[in-house]
């Protein structure tokens, strides 16, 4: 199992980053551009050095300043897809994923073989002697993800690796990712953008934000419960932090919402796009929280359209075509938002671990 | 699977820089031959050091002339140089880049320099740029332009001789940089002589660096061309390359106390220089 | 340009002649001439000799390429013909030293060479001038005067190097001039040998054709041959002609 | 915004091939220097075909000596170039990558050999590994080696001089090379020495194709630390340069001659094998 | 406005596409990894040369191999976001974005001021002097983007624009990039993975594969009929070809399906996953198709779950967690499928465009 305190400053920045995964888990890493992702990723990998902390894998002491241990990267045992791909200009995709297994020790003959089966498995098996610059983005992006798995890592780090996959073969090859992944007994850290890919393939999130955590846990808990916009955000809910004394919430910008479940003290309030209903003049019946709001922004969300409205709360709300076509939606439009205090989600800001406030 | 067992616990008691850390035990099979090549290069040095008189080498120092023919050598070396950046950047970029009939058959040509020897270069220098050479008389009645026999002609022998060196470091450093900044730079509305000028030179700089290191300490050693084709007056052509020459019919000490001297110069100069060079990125 | 003056006979003692004389001299020259030059401009008050010295083949070359020269001092005879059979020479040049073979041995003579015998042994290390240059040349008349034969182990570019191989050990024994081992004074010993009489180089001065300052290069010849001249020439070990 | 105004129609008759026409039409600027670069390496050379003796060519070539003077060039400046590949790559490589104290000392000291007039390094070579050198003695003793007048000692006085110019260019290479795959190679398993020579090398192919390029023409030009350090024995020791010199001696044309030789068989050896390399990749 | 006709030939890959694209339009190009986007993409930039058909832009011509027409990449009025960023690693983020508005004729300061406008409009104001190693790869796609925008191309053309930005910017600059291509005259090629981006950006789609069109049209009769597995992948739809004959549609494999819809000859039968109800026994109500099936994969599917089927077709079925639950679902399972035959799209085969047939 991986157990390990990543400290690293470059800079003006700092990564702070505490990260245990069980043998077999699969945990994503998640946060906005620059929050610190591929830095610790580099930091495991042992690409660059902690600057305090502790690392260790599977009982091995891989990195730590304060005790000067230190273990050189090829000596860890851990596989890395990188988000650019870092194919060996000079190999064939057969002799770049047979690159790891032939330093394992395995025979030439041997390590062909292995590695004409991983690129089998990502579809690759017509382009095994291409050069990498003879393969498209996406081609390259699946040598390179058969590359780490072929070593058959204790942890595997995973840089953005479906990124650049189309859908379709994104599909295939989550499927394929995934299957490997519940067979695969080390743990596995999964650096993505894509809450899809974090949903289906971890078992649990840590969300960084500028080098620290602001969130972790399973993904039910996270998804239902965020507490951060940026995590509000990836998981679709409209977030707002205030202080609740019953069924009241005053936001921190004043703003007063009516909610369903009583609550006392520091608190989120979520709800999702979908209970925003939208009215022509101010809505009179049950809805409990209405208010003025100028339209921003209109773009497709699946069959539905999402709204992007300003006011005295920002907010985005989900509409079918049907309904916009009814309210003749256009930017700059002010219109009247409504949503039922039974719709809204509350729990408590006071977080279990070392969360930095967001409004 | 060897590689999961070994861990490295190191004893050193200092914190090392992070640039260390990462780079981990240097192979023997690497460090052998580097100190082997290294030791190869020095030793000699070593050897000139234990025949140098130290015991005189104050008054040797001050004689007149050596001054004169230090001073001349590094101005020529670096006017050379300059002069070999002018042509040979450009001559490196078109065997790298453009893909003009006859290209290998250039490119073959341009080491014509280094391997003709030097006093036959001087040879052939004389026969184009002398009085009586091909461009030479032109040069003297149209443009009053003498070049043999003055401090110029030995700025153009030594650039004669070292522009290869340069050429051929630029253009394989040419070679392996990445072509696509350039289109990039193509998309964003950069000429070839823009994407020159503000993309590929930055980004060979390094290259570039290597190569007049090379060019430079060619030409201030340069010996045979110079004196066959710029002579050998004290103050006007006699660098110290041709001082050692005279120096070597007369007194071996005295040849190279002068050796020694170029030496230590042109190390301190290139030891400040090259990693303010290097770090341009 | 040889619109100046061209009397013969503007001579040392006449201190008219002024400006810069340039004198292309073989680099064996290099101690004596500039000795000489000192001396010239003391007694000419208005000239500066401007010397160049380089091997006397480079040198030819140069002349017969136009080289702005007026005085050429050759160390051999036949780089002399090629600049006088190009007719860059004023008229016939005139030898002002000679120069005569000795056996450069380390100091002490360690392998007691006596004559050009001893070096033909198997455990002595020889250094001969290549036969191209005039050492080399001299090297084999005295050798076939002697009907020894030699092998060897290199054929020197010059004297010099041939010299610079017994300094530093690397030879035993090498074949060079008289005033070579007069130079390296302590380091070496020069053995005579009678053989040497049959090998005698020459050193030939001229007054070059297209002579930018004539008076004072003639003027600057004539002090070479004069006795002030070739005393500094005989203390440096050559021959007077 | 006048960039969006010009069209070029090109005019020419054949189809162009495929990479020139994106490459477009080269600036003047680059154009010029470049010609003028290559004129000034080229035109010495025409100055000697001038003044080449064609009439007596074949009987002057047909010479006892020449071809055995050739071949030994040939030879020994080979052997120097894998002496200073086999040095001179990993000794670039420490100077690109490991960190150690004294790097910007030991660079400059480096392109000593290249500073040092040739002469003064044969001299520095025999103080060395002469017969009475630091060396010397004991090489000889111990393991009967004796390197001054042998072809071990011309290859040994070649890769001393040439030895620099592939270290500066192989190691200017290896710093404009992209360091991110070997930290690839390092997540693979792949330890420094491996990573080094599955690879840095292969990346590195056209830096050290260039830099060897150098080397071995630089080798094949050397004169003045061959002559001092080896002598001159044809057939043993004499190369191509010695020959040229000595016959500069006598007969500038028979040294023409030799040196276009030389020159032939280099440029053909050159064209020949530089785009084999350069397309490595 | 746009009119080509694109040809290129790489080694045993040809690239055959039509192509027009009106000012102020926006067209993404579609397709599976390696079906040529990237190349159709460097051809209209100039990078590399058609070997056939033609090129104009805006009333120009700018290749035309058979007329010997060849415009120069830099004298083409577009821009280009390069699917590996590309800047120049030794200038500043706000120098590279400089760059192309210096290139226009701008003195260096209002070339900057530009610059620095467009790195604040995608959120880097903090980050103008940052070269670009020390930006993550997110900030780094994001400079890329300005550096194209700030020349106002007449074409722009964008390889996977927002493919490393993280959810939330994402969304920030997808609104951003929707906004300026909808006050930008010019024409738009944008390629992408991601079928949101397709929806949400652009008018139209051409879709691509191995080189040639497969599908092209507006977004809704795209969307509606696929006319291929990979766009019907794209699209989220089950899509089978066949013979009709009525209401009886004989697949290629022999399966027959029974439609709501009446044709006759070369058919499409498209259903949605949701359409598709599993039961654990043969059902006897009213779905007209059933069949038995393997369950081969398991994912979350938003809020549902995809089930991936083996049979005598291959198919995804959506369901709820809460059937999910009783039918206690596992890999390996055999239950039964159904589809009622109101649910199923039928429309002809006959395409209207040079559409090579997919099972
Ligand atoms: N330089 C090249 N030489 C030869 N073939 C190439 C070259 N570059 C790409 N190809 C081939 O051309 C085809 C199209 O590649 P292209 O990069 O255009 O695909 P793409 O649609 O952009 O894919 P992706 O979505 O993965 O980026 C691929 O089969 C690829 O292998
Ligand atoms: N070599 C470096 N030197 C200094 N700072 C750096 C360096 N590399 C990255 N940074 C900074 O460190 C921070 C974290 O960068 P990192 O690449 O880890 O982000 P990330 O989470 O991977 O982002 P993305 O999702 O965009 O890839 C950023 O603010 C970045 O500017
Ligand atoms: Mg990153
Ligand atoms: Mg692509």
């Amino acid at each position: 199992m991986l157990d390990a305190h990543l400290v690293v400053d470059r800079g003006t920045f700092r990564l702070d980053l505490p990260l245990t995964i069980r043998p077999g888990e699969v945990v994503a890493l998640l946060g906005p551009n620059g929050a610190g992702k591929t830095t610790a990723l580099r930091a495991l990998a042992g690409l660059i050095p902690l600057t305090g902390g502790h690392l260790s894998l599977a009982g091995r002491h891989l990195d730590d300043p304060g005790r000067r241990i230190w273990t050189p990267t090829e000596q860890r045992a851990i596989g890395v897809v990188f988000q650019d791909y870092l194919l060996f200009p000079h190999l064939t995709a057969l002799d770049n994923v047979a690159f790891g297994p032939r330093r394992q020790g395995l025979s030439r003959h041997r390590a062909r073989q292995r590695a004409a089966t991983w690129l089998a498995r990502v579809g690759l098996a017509e382009h095994t002697h291409c050069k990498p610059r003879h393969l498209s983005g996406g081609q390259a992006q699946r040598v390179a993800l058969a590359r780490a798995l072929a070593v058959e890592p204790a942890l595997l780090l995973l840089d953005e690796p479906l990124a650049a996959l189309d859908a379709r073969t994104r599909l295939d090859t989550r499927a394929q990712l995934q299957h490997h992944l519940a067979g695969h007994s080390g743990a596995t850290l999964l650096v993505t953008h894509d809450p899809i890919d974090a949903v289906v393939l971890a078992d649990r999130l840590v969300i960084i934000e500028d080098g620290h955590v602001v969130q972790e846990g399973d993904v039910a808990t996270v998804t239902a419960q965020p507490r951060t916009d940026y995590v509000a955000r990836l998981v679709g809910l409209n977030l707002y932090r205030g202080h609740a004394d019953g069924h009241h919430v005053r936001l921190t910008d004043g703003f007063q919402l009516v909610t369903g479940d009583r609550h006392v003290g520091g608190v989120f309030v979520a709800f999702a796009p979908s209970a925003v209903a939208l009215h022509p003049r101010r809505p009179d019946g049950s809805p409990r929280n209405t208010w003025p709001a100028t339209i921003t922004g209109i773009q497709r969300h699946g069959d539905n359209l999402r709204v992007q409205l300003d006011g005295p709360i920002t907010v985005a709300a989900d509409i079918t075509p049907a309904a916009a076509a009814h309210l003749k939606l256009t930017p700059g439009q002010t219109l009247w938002a409504a949503v039922k205090a039974a719709e809204t989600r509350v729990y408590p800001a006071a977080a279990p671990l070392n969360v930095r406030a967001e409004p | 699977m060897s590689r999961r067992d070994a861990v490295l616990a190191r004893p050193d008691r200092s914190t090392p820089p992070a640039r260390t850390r990462r780079t981990g035990r240097v192979p023997v099979a690497l460090l052998l031959p580097a100190a082997l090549g290294l030791l190869f290069l020095v030793l000699p040095l070593a050897g000139l050091l234990v025949r140098t008189p130290w015991s005189t080498l104050p008054q040797r120092l001050t004689e007149p002339g050596v001054l004169t023919a230090l001073r001349l050598s590094v101005q020529a070396a670096t006017l050379a140089t300059l002069l070999c950046l002018v042509l040979g950047v450009p001559l490196a970029w078109m065997l790298a880049r453009v893909d003009f009939p006859g290209r290998r058959v250039v490119r073959a040509l341009v080491t014509v320099p280094l391997v003709l020897p030097p006093v036959v270069g001087g040879v052939a220098l004389l026969l184009v740029f002398g009085r009586q050479g091909i461009l030479g008389g032109w040069l003297d009645s149209t443009l009053g332009v003498t070049l043999p026999f003055t401090t110029t002609g030995v700025v153009l022998a030594e650039a004669f001789v070292a522009m290869p060196f340069l050429v051929v470091a630029v253009e394989g450093a040419l070679r392996g940089a990445d072509v696509r900044y350039e289109e990039a730079a193509a998309t964003l509305g950069a000429g070839r002589w823009t994407t020159f000028t503000h993309i590929t030179l930055p980004l060979v700089a390094p290259g570039i660096a290597a190569g007049a290191v090379l060019c430079w300490a060619r030409a201030l050693g340069e010996f045979g061309a110079t004196i066959t084709f710029a002579g050998n007056f004290p103050g006007r052509t006699q660098t110290m390359p041709l001082a050692v020459y005279l120096a070597l019919e007369t007194d071996l000490e005295a040849a190279i106390v002068l050796s020694l001297v170029l030496l230590t110069v042109s190390v301190v100069i290139l030891a400040s220089l090259r990693d303010r060079w290097l770090s341009s990125r | 340009g040889s619109d100046q003056s061209t009397d013969p006979l503007s001579g040392s003692g006449a201190s008219t002649v002024t400006g810069d004389v340039t004198v292309f001299a073989a680099a064996s020259l290099t101690e004596s001439f500039t000795r000489i030059g000192a001396d010239f401009e003391a007694a000419n008050p208005g000239v500066r000799v401007v010397f160049s010295f380089a091997g006397s083949s480079a040198l030819a070359t140069q002349i017969n390429q136009g080289a702005p020269a007026d005085v050429f001092a050759s160390a051999s005879p036949a780089n002399m013909t090629t600049v006088t059979d190009a007719g860059n020479g004023d008229r016939s040049p005139t030898v002002f030293v000679r120069n005569q073979l000795v056996i450069a041995v380390p100091d002490g003579n360690p392998d007691e060479v006596t004559g050009l015998a001893d070096l033909n042994q198997p455990d002595v290390k020889v250094a001969l001038c290549a036969e191209q240059v005039p050492c080399g040349a001299a090297a084999g008349k005295a050798l076939a005067a002697a009907g020894v034969t030699l092998t060897p182990v290199t054929l020197e570019r010059d004297v010099r190097a041939a010299l610079s191989k017994v300094r530093l050990g690397e030879v035993d024994a090498a074949l060079v001039y008289r005033t070579d081992v007069r130079a390296a004074d302590d380091d070496v010993d020069g053995i005579e040998f009678p053989e040497s009489a049959e090998a005698i180089n020459d050193y030939p001065i001229v007054v070059l054709k297209h002579a930018p300052n004539r008076p004072a290069a003639q003027a600057f010849v004539d002090h070479v041959l004069s006795g002030p001249g070739q005393a500094v020439l005989t203390a440096a070990g050559f021959q007077a002609p």
